[in-house]
């Protein structure tokens, strides 16, 4: 065992793993990650606790993690290449793994612009680090963990142990280069990845040919990315706005059919197209699970942690397997 | 009624400068910067069809507008001139 | 002059009519060392196109273009122009004619008028103007049109008060207002002989009355008008000063319908020819109308869209998509006003036949050319032969000559064209003109004298300025006393005088006079506009030793006491601010020089085909050696596969004499098997290398690259041996492989041509097809020809012949882009399958050939060649002209010349037309030991400049370039003086001659300074 | 072409000194709308009539006025 | 070439007007270039500040000249005395040049930047200005097909794009090609796509200003300079 979390011995033991993703608050106050981590726990083998996603203030994927595993949820702390230098970021897996921290998924970050949207101001004027990217952060981390070695080659006297992640996006551009790109996180050290969301399960078959091509599935163990659709509008936005994300015209067909059966009643549109949105979430998880290679998957019910339960349920995915540590 | 909407129309409220009263003895002072083969010659063409209009205006000529530059409107306004334009 | 020359030739050339053409023509000749008298009816050059508001497809104004080309006729050295004037008789023979000509009576002095205006002012007999279309009105005493050249009144004598007056004592108005005493009531007119070398007949042609088709209404409904009367309501300086009215109650109409062919493609009431030009402008009026009041809603009637030139079929296209002109085939038969509202009925028959009845606002018939009424007596005057229609006689491979030796005939009267055409043909005619009288070049014109110029360098500024009253043009508005005295202190201004008429003779004297004895070494003059009289009084301070950028006009006419009637004080206080502003402008002035740069005399033509060979024997014969330059192995071209011309003239034949009298022309170098390899330099000296290790060093060159044909691959060509392109019918026919009795040959049209991605008309294929339709037919009456096509385009005189083809029995159908025909091998037939407009249903026809008329391209080197000489390339990829209307042949940097299909599809008379009008370009070129450049250039000041690239990117001319060190350079030869590099210039590098930066600032300075009201 | 882009440009500078951009303007003319010009003349010095002197031209008499009376 | 941009002109007015004499002062080299500080729009920003001045009612003097580059010594040295006259300079140079001149005056005269110096750019069309390169002092543009992913790339990504490109273009704006996107294209037409699937190591930026401020010296170049100048006061005390 590199790590001995339980999401790396559910992997280790042949079981689909799932994972699933809770964001924290804009706010000081714990209570939010308490009761998200209240609903996922038991439907997920770990859950991401994303490091200021969108370029948004919150609290720190580190110590909201750290929460969460209090309460009995197995997180994956986030650590992103935008805000910190490589010396802060070795700090802080010092310090994550001291708390007992032990799966990190390495990302890039989405750019600081992003945070001013909506009513949101963000801080669109901030200075963003990238003093490393994503591989090279894999590849510092892994050195820390197997050689005992900083990056800059200073001794650590207690290496930090962790199941280290990195992100894929499968079908962003330019295509035919992403199997590569992955390559290159897997030789860097991921030892799991969780992809972008997925709704174009045949282009994604197609990718994971060539990764598995490349023998990647047999060194790293991917989990294919599921955004939950909640509505028809949130599946053209997804289609349109977000890089890397294709919708099949058939499943926002689905879900605008599902609305217009609401009439105007527009509770019940919106009870209508969550229903079908788990209906197409579930059936998402399974194609992608006779996916060969694919080794779980990471199911985001994005502020609606609610949905995991009847997608994990409905899928044949629970209970969720219960091992021993080592 | 027409009179209303017309005089309406005219009346131009700066939103730049600030408000101030017109001096009587002012009178509007505008440069015209001119391309010889257009609008030089359509000045020509105005006087020789004899129509009347402001004189309030004088012409610079250029070769072409294209050789017009910024520092000869700024340097107009700068001398105290009321309004430039430039026709090609 | 000519005594002293041992020629034989006479070194000047008459041309008859000064419209566009001929002064193309004269400008040409002039020039390159001709003397050109221009002999014009009216009493003022311009022609026809002065009266039109805006030409197509640019949408340019036509008055930009012409009044500068008229201006330049009238006052060049070399052009005599005699208006009101005609030939009366020819006597002579090619090289040396005596031609005598009738000048009528103007009853003012020319040399004595200033073209003040003063008398129309006074004159009380108002009549409706001809220029106007009787749309407006004008005086007795008049000038044809504001910008007349010369601007010399005339009085009417038909309606003339005082003239009408047996005893002349009534009115006499304008002699009374005449401060020049111009007027003379007795004047008799003249007879002049003039002895010439050549003759070139421009006459033009007349508009088709179509009040002879009284069921249009014309003449009889208000609202019905002609076309050229439309021109005249659209232009801003017409009757309705541009707003679309119409003439019973100046009504904006909204529904507005024009009506193709009126007097035109019309055997019955009218002429059977084709006048070539109204398609389009009816559809330039449509949008034009549209631009100036954008809720008119234009209908065109027609019988079929000819819209054959470059970027037409686009235009046409515009017209439609973006301006919403509806396009209607219809036959009109009748229009009916409708009682009380001045709308018109109009009952037409839709193609299908079913008859209609439309309403409209206002309705505008497009109305055709024909010859002059006295077309006949005009021949015979210059002893010409004629058509059965009185057009003259001409051929397609000489198509400007006419039957007698040494007359030349150019424009519409040679058969109805547009203006560039128009213009092509002024250039061609004078190249004729030039290979004709090669040896008496510069035997009769003149050059003037001049003193050496005084150098003024170094000294203080002594300005001189006088004062212009122009009689009372100027005086009766501003005070001139008052300008007087208000310049005499002006910083540098040691004499200021005033001066009744500056222009005129004796004032002129006067003012060289002064110069000299002032010592003045600035001069300005407060008059009129520099647009006609700089150049006047520049030359006037020449004769005195100034140098002639010594000198500035300041407008107190026509922008000032003209357009400030009865305002007398604010129009003294501003003709004050516009002298003190020339004044300033004249203390920073500094003298300049002309440069001016050696020519080498020979010309380099690229491409070996009938263009390229046509051009080269002309400025052979004038005299100038020529290399020419063919890729393949040998001369010929594009038109080694064509046999007959649409008239039955032998190409082979033809291109069989070219080539061997280019062969043995000992001026011609021919470079068969070799390319352009790399070029360099500019108008006069250019150097290229070619492929063959020849360099060689030219003066001008001319693009005469060529086209290739399409190669079809719809259609099933070269799948079936049932389909052949037009040409491969031709040689078919020629080789002698007759139709057979019962044959059927179907034609399809446009095939590669007006379709995206090439959006136009090859020009060539309508003709091809009616040559080889009635080929076939007269061939074999018992074989059957039908032709598919979308519009059937035999423009001009070529109209006979579609007519003769549908006579012998070839049938027509229309089809659609959007329903194009579809077809199929059937055994060994071909079956057709297409739509029938007129039937209304589909039809199916089995034929035994399938004649695909396949479109042109450029041929593939233009591209090549064009970047190698700098030059543009259209969208579909012709060479870009450096004018479409005024510069056919020319390209924006000098020098460089196009002839043939590399500029745009065009027949073989057409190429030839162009090919002698490159080289007429290209003489007046070479014909120059020296060429002078401009004094108002932009200087470039190497030191300030960071070669950003600024000036070379923005450049229309490409004068600013990069040179051997890496740096920005600028070639002062090709610099016309726009000043656009100056105004982006970064680094203050480039400043323009006499329009500088600090003479700009001064005289807004001087502006600022003369209103009372500022404190500074 | 150039010259339009250019006095857009300097209407921009103008705004930022405090003087109305409506005092600077582009027309375009051909040379047989002799109408147009006198008609635009109006138009133009109608629109500087309502906007009054220019600022600079007030600071100007402002600036000599209190010269005379410091006098 | 370094590019630059005017800065915003009321932010100019503050730094300005309290002062009394104001030289406006252009370099034409790379900002004249990039129309934002050359000798025509020094001319341009004092007549502006002038017409400002007029209207406040300030007793303002502004006037306004141009050398060929602020960042050597020597082009300086015509108008030293001109310049001494003022009390602020306005320098229309980049933030090199406004350094030079402030260190050349020595606290004698304030020099205040009239340009926002922006980036180090090509001039693909006049008036368009694209960065293309950072200055990281350690160029890595053999190994990406000659396109910069340090300047290029919103995210200054060593090892491949990250999963914000979108239809070729960057998730910062749809008008941002992604530098990623290129460089994969570019390389595949290079057919050296292979180079791309080594993982970099994380770099050494303290050649970038992150190592502290950067200078370089041509001991060659310096030495023979030196050697002149010696000759120069020798053969200058011989005589």
């Amino acid at each position: 065992m590199k790590s001995g979390s339980n999401l790396e011995r559910v992997i280790a033991s042949g079981k689909m793993a799932v994972t699933a993703e809770l964001g924290p608050p804009m706010s000081a106050d714990p209570h939010e990650v308490i009761h998200k981590a209240g609903q996922l726990k038991g439907f997920c083998d770990a859950a991401n606790i994303t490091d200021c996603q969108t370029a948004v203030v919150r609290i720190s994927s580190i110590a909201a993690a750290f929460i969460a595993q209090r309460e009995g949820l197995e997180p994956v702390m986030q650590m992103t290449c935008r805000d910190r230098n490589r010396i802060a970021m070795q700090a802080d897996l010092l310090g994550a793994a001291a708390l007992g921290l032990k799966n990190c998924l390495c990302i890039a970050g989405d750019h600081q612009k992003f945070g001013a949207s909506g009513k949101l101001k963000g801080h669109p004027g901030a200075k963003n680090v990238y003093d490393v990217d994503t591989c090279q952060l894999v590849g510092i981390m892994k050195k820390m963990r197997d050689e005992g070695l900083q990056q800059g080659g200073d001794k650590l006297e207690v290496a930090p142990k962790f199941f280290i992640g990195a992100s894929w996006t499968p079908m962003g551009d330019p295509m035919d280069f992403r199997p590569y790109n992955l390559k290159k996180k897997v030789d860097a050290g991921a030892d799991f990845i969780q992809t972008q969301g997925i709704y174009d399960m045949e282009l994604f078959k197609s990718q994971m040919e060539k990764a598995r091509n490349l023998g990647l599935h047999e060194r790293t163990a991917i989990l294919a990315g599921i955004i939950v659709p909640k509505s028809a509008m949130m599946l053209k936005y997804m289609d349109s706005s977000v890089a890397g994300v294709t919708v099949p015209k058939e499943l926002i067909d689905r879900m605008n059919k599902a609305k217009a059966a609401a009439g105007d009643d527009k509770k019940k549109m919106r009870e209508l197209q969550e229903q079908e949105g788990i209906k197409i979430a579930v059936e998402l998880v399974q194609q992608a699970l006779e996916i060969p290679g694919i080794k779980g998957v990471h199911i985001q019910a994005i502020e609606w942690e609610s949905a995991m339960e009847p997608i994990v349920k409905a899928a044949g995915l629970y209970p969720r397997p219960v091992l021993p540590a080592e | 009624m027409a009179d209303v909407a017309e005089a309406a129309e005219q009346i131009l409220v700066s939103t730049v400068e600030a408000p101030h009263d017109t001096p009587a003895d002012w009178t509007p002072n505008v440069l015209a910067f001119a391309c010889h083969y257009c609008a030089f010659a359509a000045a020509d063409l105005a006087g020789v069809m004899r129509l009347s209009y402001s004189p309030s205006v004088k012409i610079i000529r250029l070769p072409c507008t294209g050789k017009l530059d910024h520092i000869h409107i700024l340097s107009a306004f700068e001398k105290g001139v009321d309004g430039v334009f430039a026709a090609g | 002059m000519s005594l002293l020359s041992n020629s034989t030739k006479r070194g000047s050339v008459l041309i008859v009519g000064g419209g566009i053409g001929g002064m193309q023509a004269a400008l040409d000749l002039a020039d390159s060392g001709f003397k050109v008298h221009m002999v014009q009816r009216d009493p003022s050059i311009g022609g026809t196109m002065v009266m039109l508001d805006k030409t197509f497809p640019t949408g340019d104004c036509a008055m930009c273009m012409i009044s500068p080309k008229m201006v330049e006729a009238g006052r060049h050295l070399n052009i005599d122009v005699h208006t009101l004037a005609e030939v009366i008789s020819v006597e002579g023979d090619a090289g040396d004619f005596r031609v005598k000509v009738k000048v009528a009576p103007r009853f003012v002095d020319a040399d004595k008028c200033t073209g003040c205006g003063d008398c129309e002012v006074k004159c009380p007999k108002k009549v409706p103007s001809n220029f106007d279309q009787k749309l407006g009105q004008r005086k007795a005493i008049y000038s044809l049109f504001p910008q007349a050249v010369p601007n010399t009144r005339a009085i009417d004598s038909s309606q003339c008060i005082c003239l009408n007056d047996p005893d002349k004592k009534r009115c006499r108005l304008c002699e009374k207002a005449c401060k020049a005493g111009a007027i003379n009531y007795e004047d008799k007119g003249k007879e002049i002989e003039l002895n010439v070398g050549s003759i070139i007949l421009s006459p033009g042609l007349e508009l088709y009355d179509a009040r002879v088709r009284q069921e249009l209404g014309l003449g009889r409904w208000q609202n019905v008008v002609s076309s050229i009367q439309f021109e005249r309501i659209l232009s801003a300086s017409g009757p309705y000063k541009g707003v679309v009215q119409r003439p019973s109650d100046q009504k904006h109409p909204v529904k507005v319908a024009w009506i193709q062919c009126v007097g035109s493609r019309d055997n019955r009431n009218a002429n059977p020819w084709c006048s070539s030009v109204c398609c389009m402008y009816a559809t330039k009026q449509s949008i034009i109308a549209k631009e100036h009041d954008k809720n008119i809603e234009p209908t065109i009637f027609f019988m079929e869209m000819r819209a054959f030139g470059k970027d037409f079929d686009k235009y046409v296209e515009r017209a439609k998509n973006e301006y919403g002109v509806r396009y209607q085939r219809a036959m009109v038969s009748a229009i009916r006003e409708e009682p009380g509202t001045g709308n018109l009925f109009m009952k037409y028959a839709a193609e299908d036949g079913s008859l209609m009845t439309e309403k409209f606002d206002m309705v505008v018939l497009s109305v055709g050319f024909q010859p002059h009424c006295d077309a006949e007596a005009f021949a015979k005057t210059f002893g010409i032969e004629t058509t059965p229609y009185l057009f003259p006689k001409t051929s397609p491979f000489a198509p400007v000559r006419t039957s007698r030796e040494g007359v030349f005939v150019t424009g519409i009267y040679q058969g109805p064209k547009d203006i560039p055409e128009t213009v092509m043909q002024g250039s061609s005619v004078a190249g004729s003109v030039m290979a004709l009288l090669a040896e008496a070049r510069g035997t009769e014109t003149i050059e003037k004298e001049l003193p050496p110029e005084k150098d003024v360098a170094g000294e203080a500024p002594r300005i001189g300025v006088f004062v212009c009253h122009c009689g009372t043009n100027i005086s009766s508005t501003v005070n001139i006393d008052e300008v007087v005295a208000a310049v005499k202190d002006q910083p540098g201004v040691t004499y200021v005088t005033n001066t009744i008429y500056a222009c005129a003779q004796d004032n002129q004297d006067m003012i060289k006079q002064t110069i000299k004895e002032q010592n003045l070494n600035r001069v300005v003059i407060a008059s009129c506009t520099p647009r006609t009289h700089e150049k006047l009084f520049q030359e006037t301070i020449r004769e005195a030793g100034l140098n002639k950028y010594l000198f500035d006009l300041a407008d107190i006419r026509e922008q000032c006491s003209w357009c400030h009637k009865g305002q007398n004080e604010v129009a003294t206080k501003k003709a004050i601010g516009i002298v003190k502003m020339s004044v300033a402008k004249s203390r920073l002035q500094e003298p300049l020089k002309s440069e001016t740069v050696g020519v080498t005399p020979e010309c380099l033509i690229i491409g070996g085909g009938i263009a390229g060979m046509t051009a080269a024997l002309s400025l052979a014969d004038q005299g100038f050696p020529v290399h020419i330059v063919e890729k393949d192995s040998e001369l010929g071209g594009l038109v080694k596969g064509v046999y007959r011309t649409l008239e039955g003239l032998d190409v082979q034949e033809f291109l069989k004499d070219r080539i061997e009298a280019v062969k043995e022309h000992p001026g011609i170098t021919v470079h068969t098997g070799a390319e352009v390899k790399q070029t360099d330099g500019f108008v006069g000296n250019f150097k290229t290398l070619l492929t063959d290790g020849s360099a060689v060093e030219h003066g001008a060159v001319i693009l005469a690259t060529g086209g290739i044909e399409y190669q079809p691959t719809e259609y099933l060509y070269g799948q079936s041996p049932n389909v052949l392109t037009q040409r491969q019918l031709e040689k078919r026919i020629a080789e002698g492989e007759n139709p057979k009795a019962g044959e059927r040959y179907i034609m399809v049209q446009c095939v590669g041509s007006r379709e995206e991605p090439n959006q136009y008309c090859s020009r060539v294929c309508c003709q091809d097809a009616v040559k080889n339709a009635i080929a076939v037919k007269q061939l074999n009456p018992e074989a059957e020809v039908m032709i598919i096509y979308r519009d059937i385009r035999t423009y001009g005189l070529r109209e006979d012949f579609y007519k003769q083809a549908r006579d012998l029995g070839v049938i027509f159908i229309r089809y659609d882009v959007d329903r194009k025909p579809e077809v199929a091998q059937s055994g060994n037939k071909v079956t057709v399958r297409t739509w029938d407009y007129m039937l209304n249903r589909e039809l199916s026809l089995e034929a035994d050939w399938l004649v695909l008329s396949t479109g042109l391209r450029p041929h593939p080197t233009t591209d090549q060649v064009g970047a190698m000489y700098k030059v543009t390339r259209n969208p579909d990829g012709y060479f870009l002209e450096a004018h479409v209307k005024l510069r056919p042949v020319d390209f924006p940097s000098e020098g460089l010349f196009v002839a043939g299909l590399g500029h745009a599809p065009k027949n073989i008379d057409e190429t030839v037309t162009q090919a002698l009008a490159a080289s007429g370009r290209a003489g007046v070129v070479l014909s120059h030991k020296r060429l002078a450049v401009s004094g108002i250039i932009a200087k470039h000041k190497r030191e300030l400049c960071m070669s950003c690239l600024s000036c070379l990117r923005v450049c229309p001319f490409g004068s600013p370039y990069i040179a051997e060190d890496g740096k920005i350079s600028h070639n002062e030869i090709k610099c016309m003086g726009c000043g656009i590099c100056a105004g982006i210039c970064p680094a203050k590098a480039f400043q323009v001659n006499n329009f500088r930066d600090d003479q700009i600032l001064a005289m807004i300075d001087a502006a600022v300074e003369s209103e009372p009201g500022v404190l500074n | 072409m150039f010259a339009a882009r250019r006095i857009e440009y300097v209407k921009t500078l103008l705004k930022k000194v405090g003087i109305d951009p409506a005092r600077l303007e582009m027309y375009n003319l051909s040379a047989a709308m002799g109408p147009r010009w006198a008609e635009m003349c109006d138009e133009f010095v109608d629109r500087i009539r309502n906007l009054g002197p220019s600022p600079i031209w007030l600071a100007s008499r402002k600036q000599s006025e209190k010269g005379v009376t410091e006098q | 070439m370094i590019v630059g941009k005017q800065k915003p002109f009321d932010e100019i007015w503050d730094m300005v007007k309290g002062f009394k004499k104001v030289l406006v002062y252009g370099c034409n080299t790379c900002v004249a270039i990039c129309h934002a500080g050359g000798s025509k729009e020094a001319e341009l920003l004092a007549s502006m500040l002038r017409m400002r001045a007029k209207q406040e009612g300030l007793d303002l003097l502004i006037d306004s000249a141009g050398i060929e580059r602020h960042c050597e010594p020597e082009f300086f040295e015509p108008l030293d005395e001109k310049v001494k006259t003022y009390d602020l300079i306005l320098s229309t140079a980049c933030g090199v040049g406004v350094n030079f001149l402030a260190d050349r005056l020595a606290g004698a005269i304030p020099v205040y930047p009239g340009i926002n110096t922006s980036f180090y750019g090509a001039v693909p069309e006049a008036g368009f200005f694209v960065e293309l390169c950072g200055g990281c002092g350690n160029c890595i543009l053999h190994l990406t097909g000659g396109i910069c992913p340090i300047v290029r790339c919103s995210k200054s990504l060593m090892n491949g794009p990250c999963g914000g490109t979108d239809k070729g273009k960057c998730e910062v704006s749809s008008e941002t090609d992604c530098a990623w996107f290129l460089i994969v294209e570019r390389m595949k037409k290079l057919g050296t796509l292979e180079k791309l699937f080594e993982v970099q190591p994380p770099r050494d930026w303290s050649t970038a200003t992150h190592g502290g401020p950067r200078r370089i010296s041509l001991e060659h170049i310096r030495a023979y300079e030196a050697e002149e100048e010696k000759k120069a006061t020798l053969t200058g005390e011989g005589k």
